[in-house]
């Protein structure tokens, strides 16, 4: 699974995206933030408010408890400031 | 509809007009075009956008599919820059055609507000002397998008 | 603030590029365009627009200062076509230029109104088997009028 | 004074202006109207409703109650339909 980040999110982890495999328990986008923390401390801080972090998986916008299994692109970014 | 995700500038008017070409019978169109604004209290060299390109194509239409069918509008289209822009420059466009002139101000506001809050792009602003800075989400943003919802 | 009102074609896109050149660092441009309409219920062949020139442009330079004002407008550009149109040509066309959106889009939503109830213009539909028939005033345009005096 | 017709007040009328010289007691729009209608028959036709008529004085929109002294053009015509 590929996971993209945007903006001061990619900038704080110094990189654009992961490779991720997580286990079986990893089941929705909160999950996965959560994993990601544990596993990696700039990652930790940088998503330390999850709350304030947004996903997409395969080009939808999904809230926090959405399912990830068998998503082939897991994007989290800030809040959106286009126009 | 038409969704348009560039790093090219574009030439605003002549947007207009090829829009307004494809529009026969209509009676009220609307442009709104956003521009790359340098404050003398706030001065930007530089508007870096970062986008999320297929994505933003993928809610930009969506954003449109629904505006169109709220508002009735004929035709809409959204163009939408990244990449770095300097002062002045445009940044984006939304354009709507409608049979009566309400509707095209609704649609291309609606349009505008989802953009705004909806569409992965995130502004970063760089000053005269180097200073960067992430442009935040506004509070008023959510809530302009919310009357919508209302 | 620019008021025009004359007989001549004008482009829409060229007065658009025009207008948003003499608005460096502004943020947001709005421009509303009218268009001779004609419905497959309502065919309109020719629209006869029939004016009183030197009211009409005392008038909108009232209403332009009023909404420049009240809206913080950076410029606001009012042009007025009268004579003889056909299906599809611009009949007039209205621009804002402001820091931010809402101002920018109230300010030519507000133009917009008040052109429609108070400047002198008159409109005369000749649809393609010659009948003619003069637009009435509609009661919606007054309160869509009004609501910016609530 | 010159007085000048619009749109189907024009047409119905069959002229653009009229140049008159109304007595000192019309004093206003209203007597304006209510005099042009007593001395015309096309004019009291078409101006049988003076509530649908609007009014100019040299070039600013009045109301009917408002003064003609002095005015070098007063303007008749219907509502406005601009835009």
């Amino acid at each position: 699974m590929k996971v993209l980040y945007f903006a001061w999110l990619r900038e704080r982890l110094n990189r654009g995206e992961d490779d991720v495999d997580p286990p079986a328990e990893v089941a929705t986008v909160a999950d996965l933030i959560a994993w990601l923390a544990a596993n990696d401390e700039a990652a930790a801080l940088a998503m330390a408010n999850p709350k304030i972090i947004r996903a997409a998986v395969d080009t939808e916008i999904v809230p926090h408890d959405a399912p990830i299994a068998g998503a082939k692109v897991v994007a989290l970014f800030p809040p959106m400031t286009g126009g | 509809m038409n969704v348009r995700v560039e790093t090219a500038p574009f030439d605003p008017g002549a947007e207009t007009n090829a829009f307004l070409a494809a529009a026969e019978g209509a009676g009220a169109a609307v442009t709104f075009t956003g521009i790359v604004r340098s404050l003398p209290d706030q001065q930007v060299a530089i508007l870096t956008l970062e986008c999320y390109p297929e994505l933003a194509v993928n809610q930009i239409g969506k954003i449109i599919a629904e505006a169109t069918e709220r508002f009735r509008l004929l035709d809409a289209t959204v163009i939408h820059r990244y990449g770095q822009l300097k002062a002045g420059e445009p940044i984006m466009q939304v354009m709507t055609v409608a049979a009566h002139r309400q509707a095209a101000f609704e649609g291309a506001e609606f349009l505008m507000d989802y953009l705004k809050t909806d569409a992965p792009f995130w502004k970063k602003e760089q000053s005269p002397d180097g200073t960067e800075r992430w442009v935040e989400a506004k509070e008023q943003d959510d809530e302009a998008r919310e009357r919508w919802t209302r």
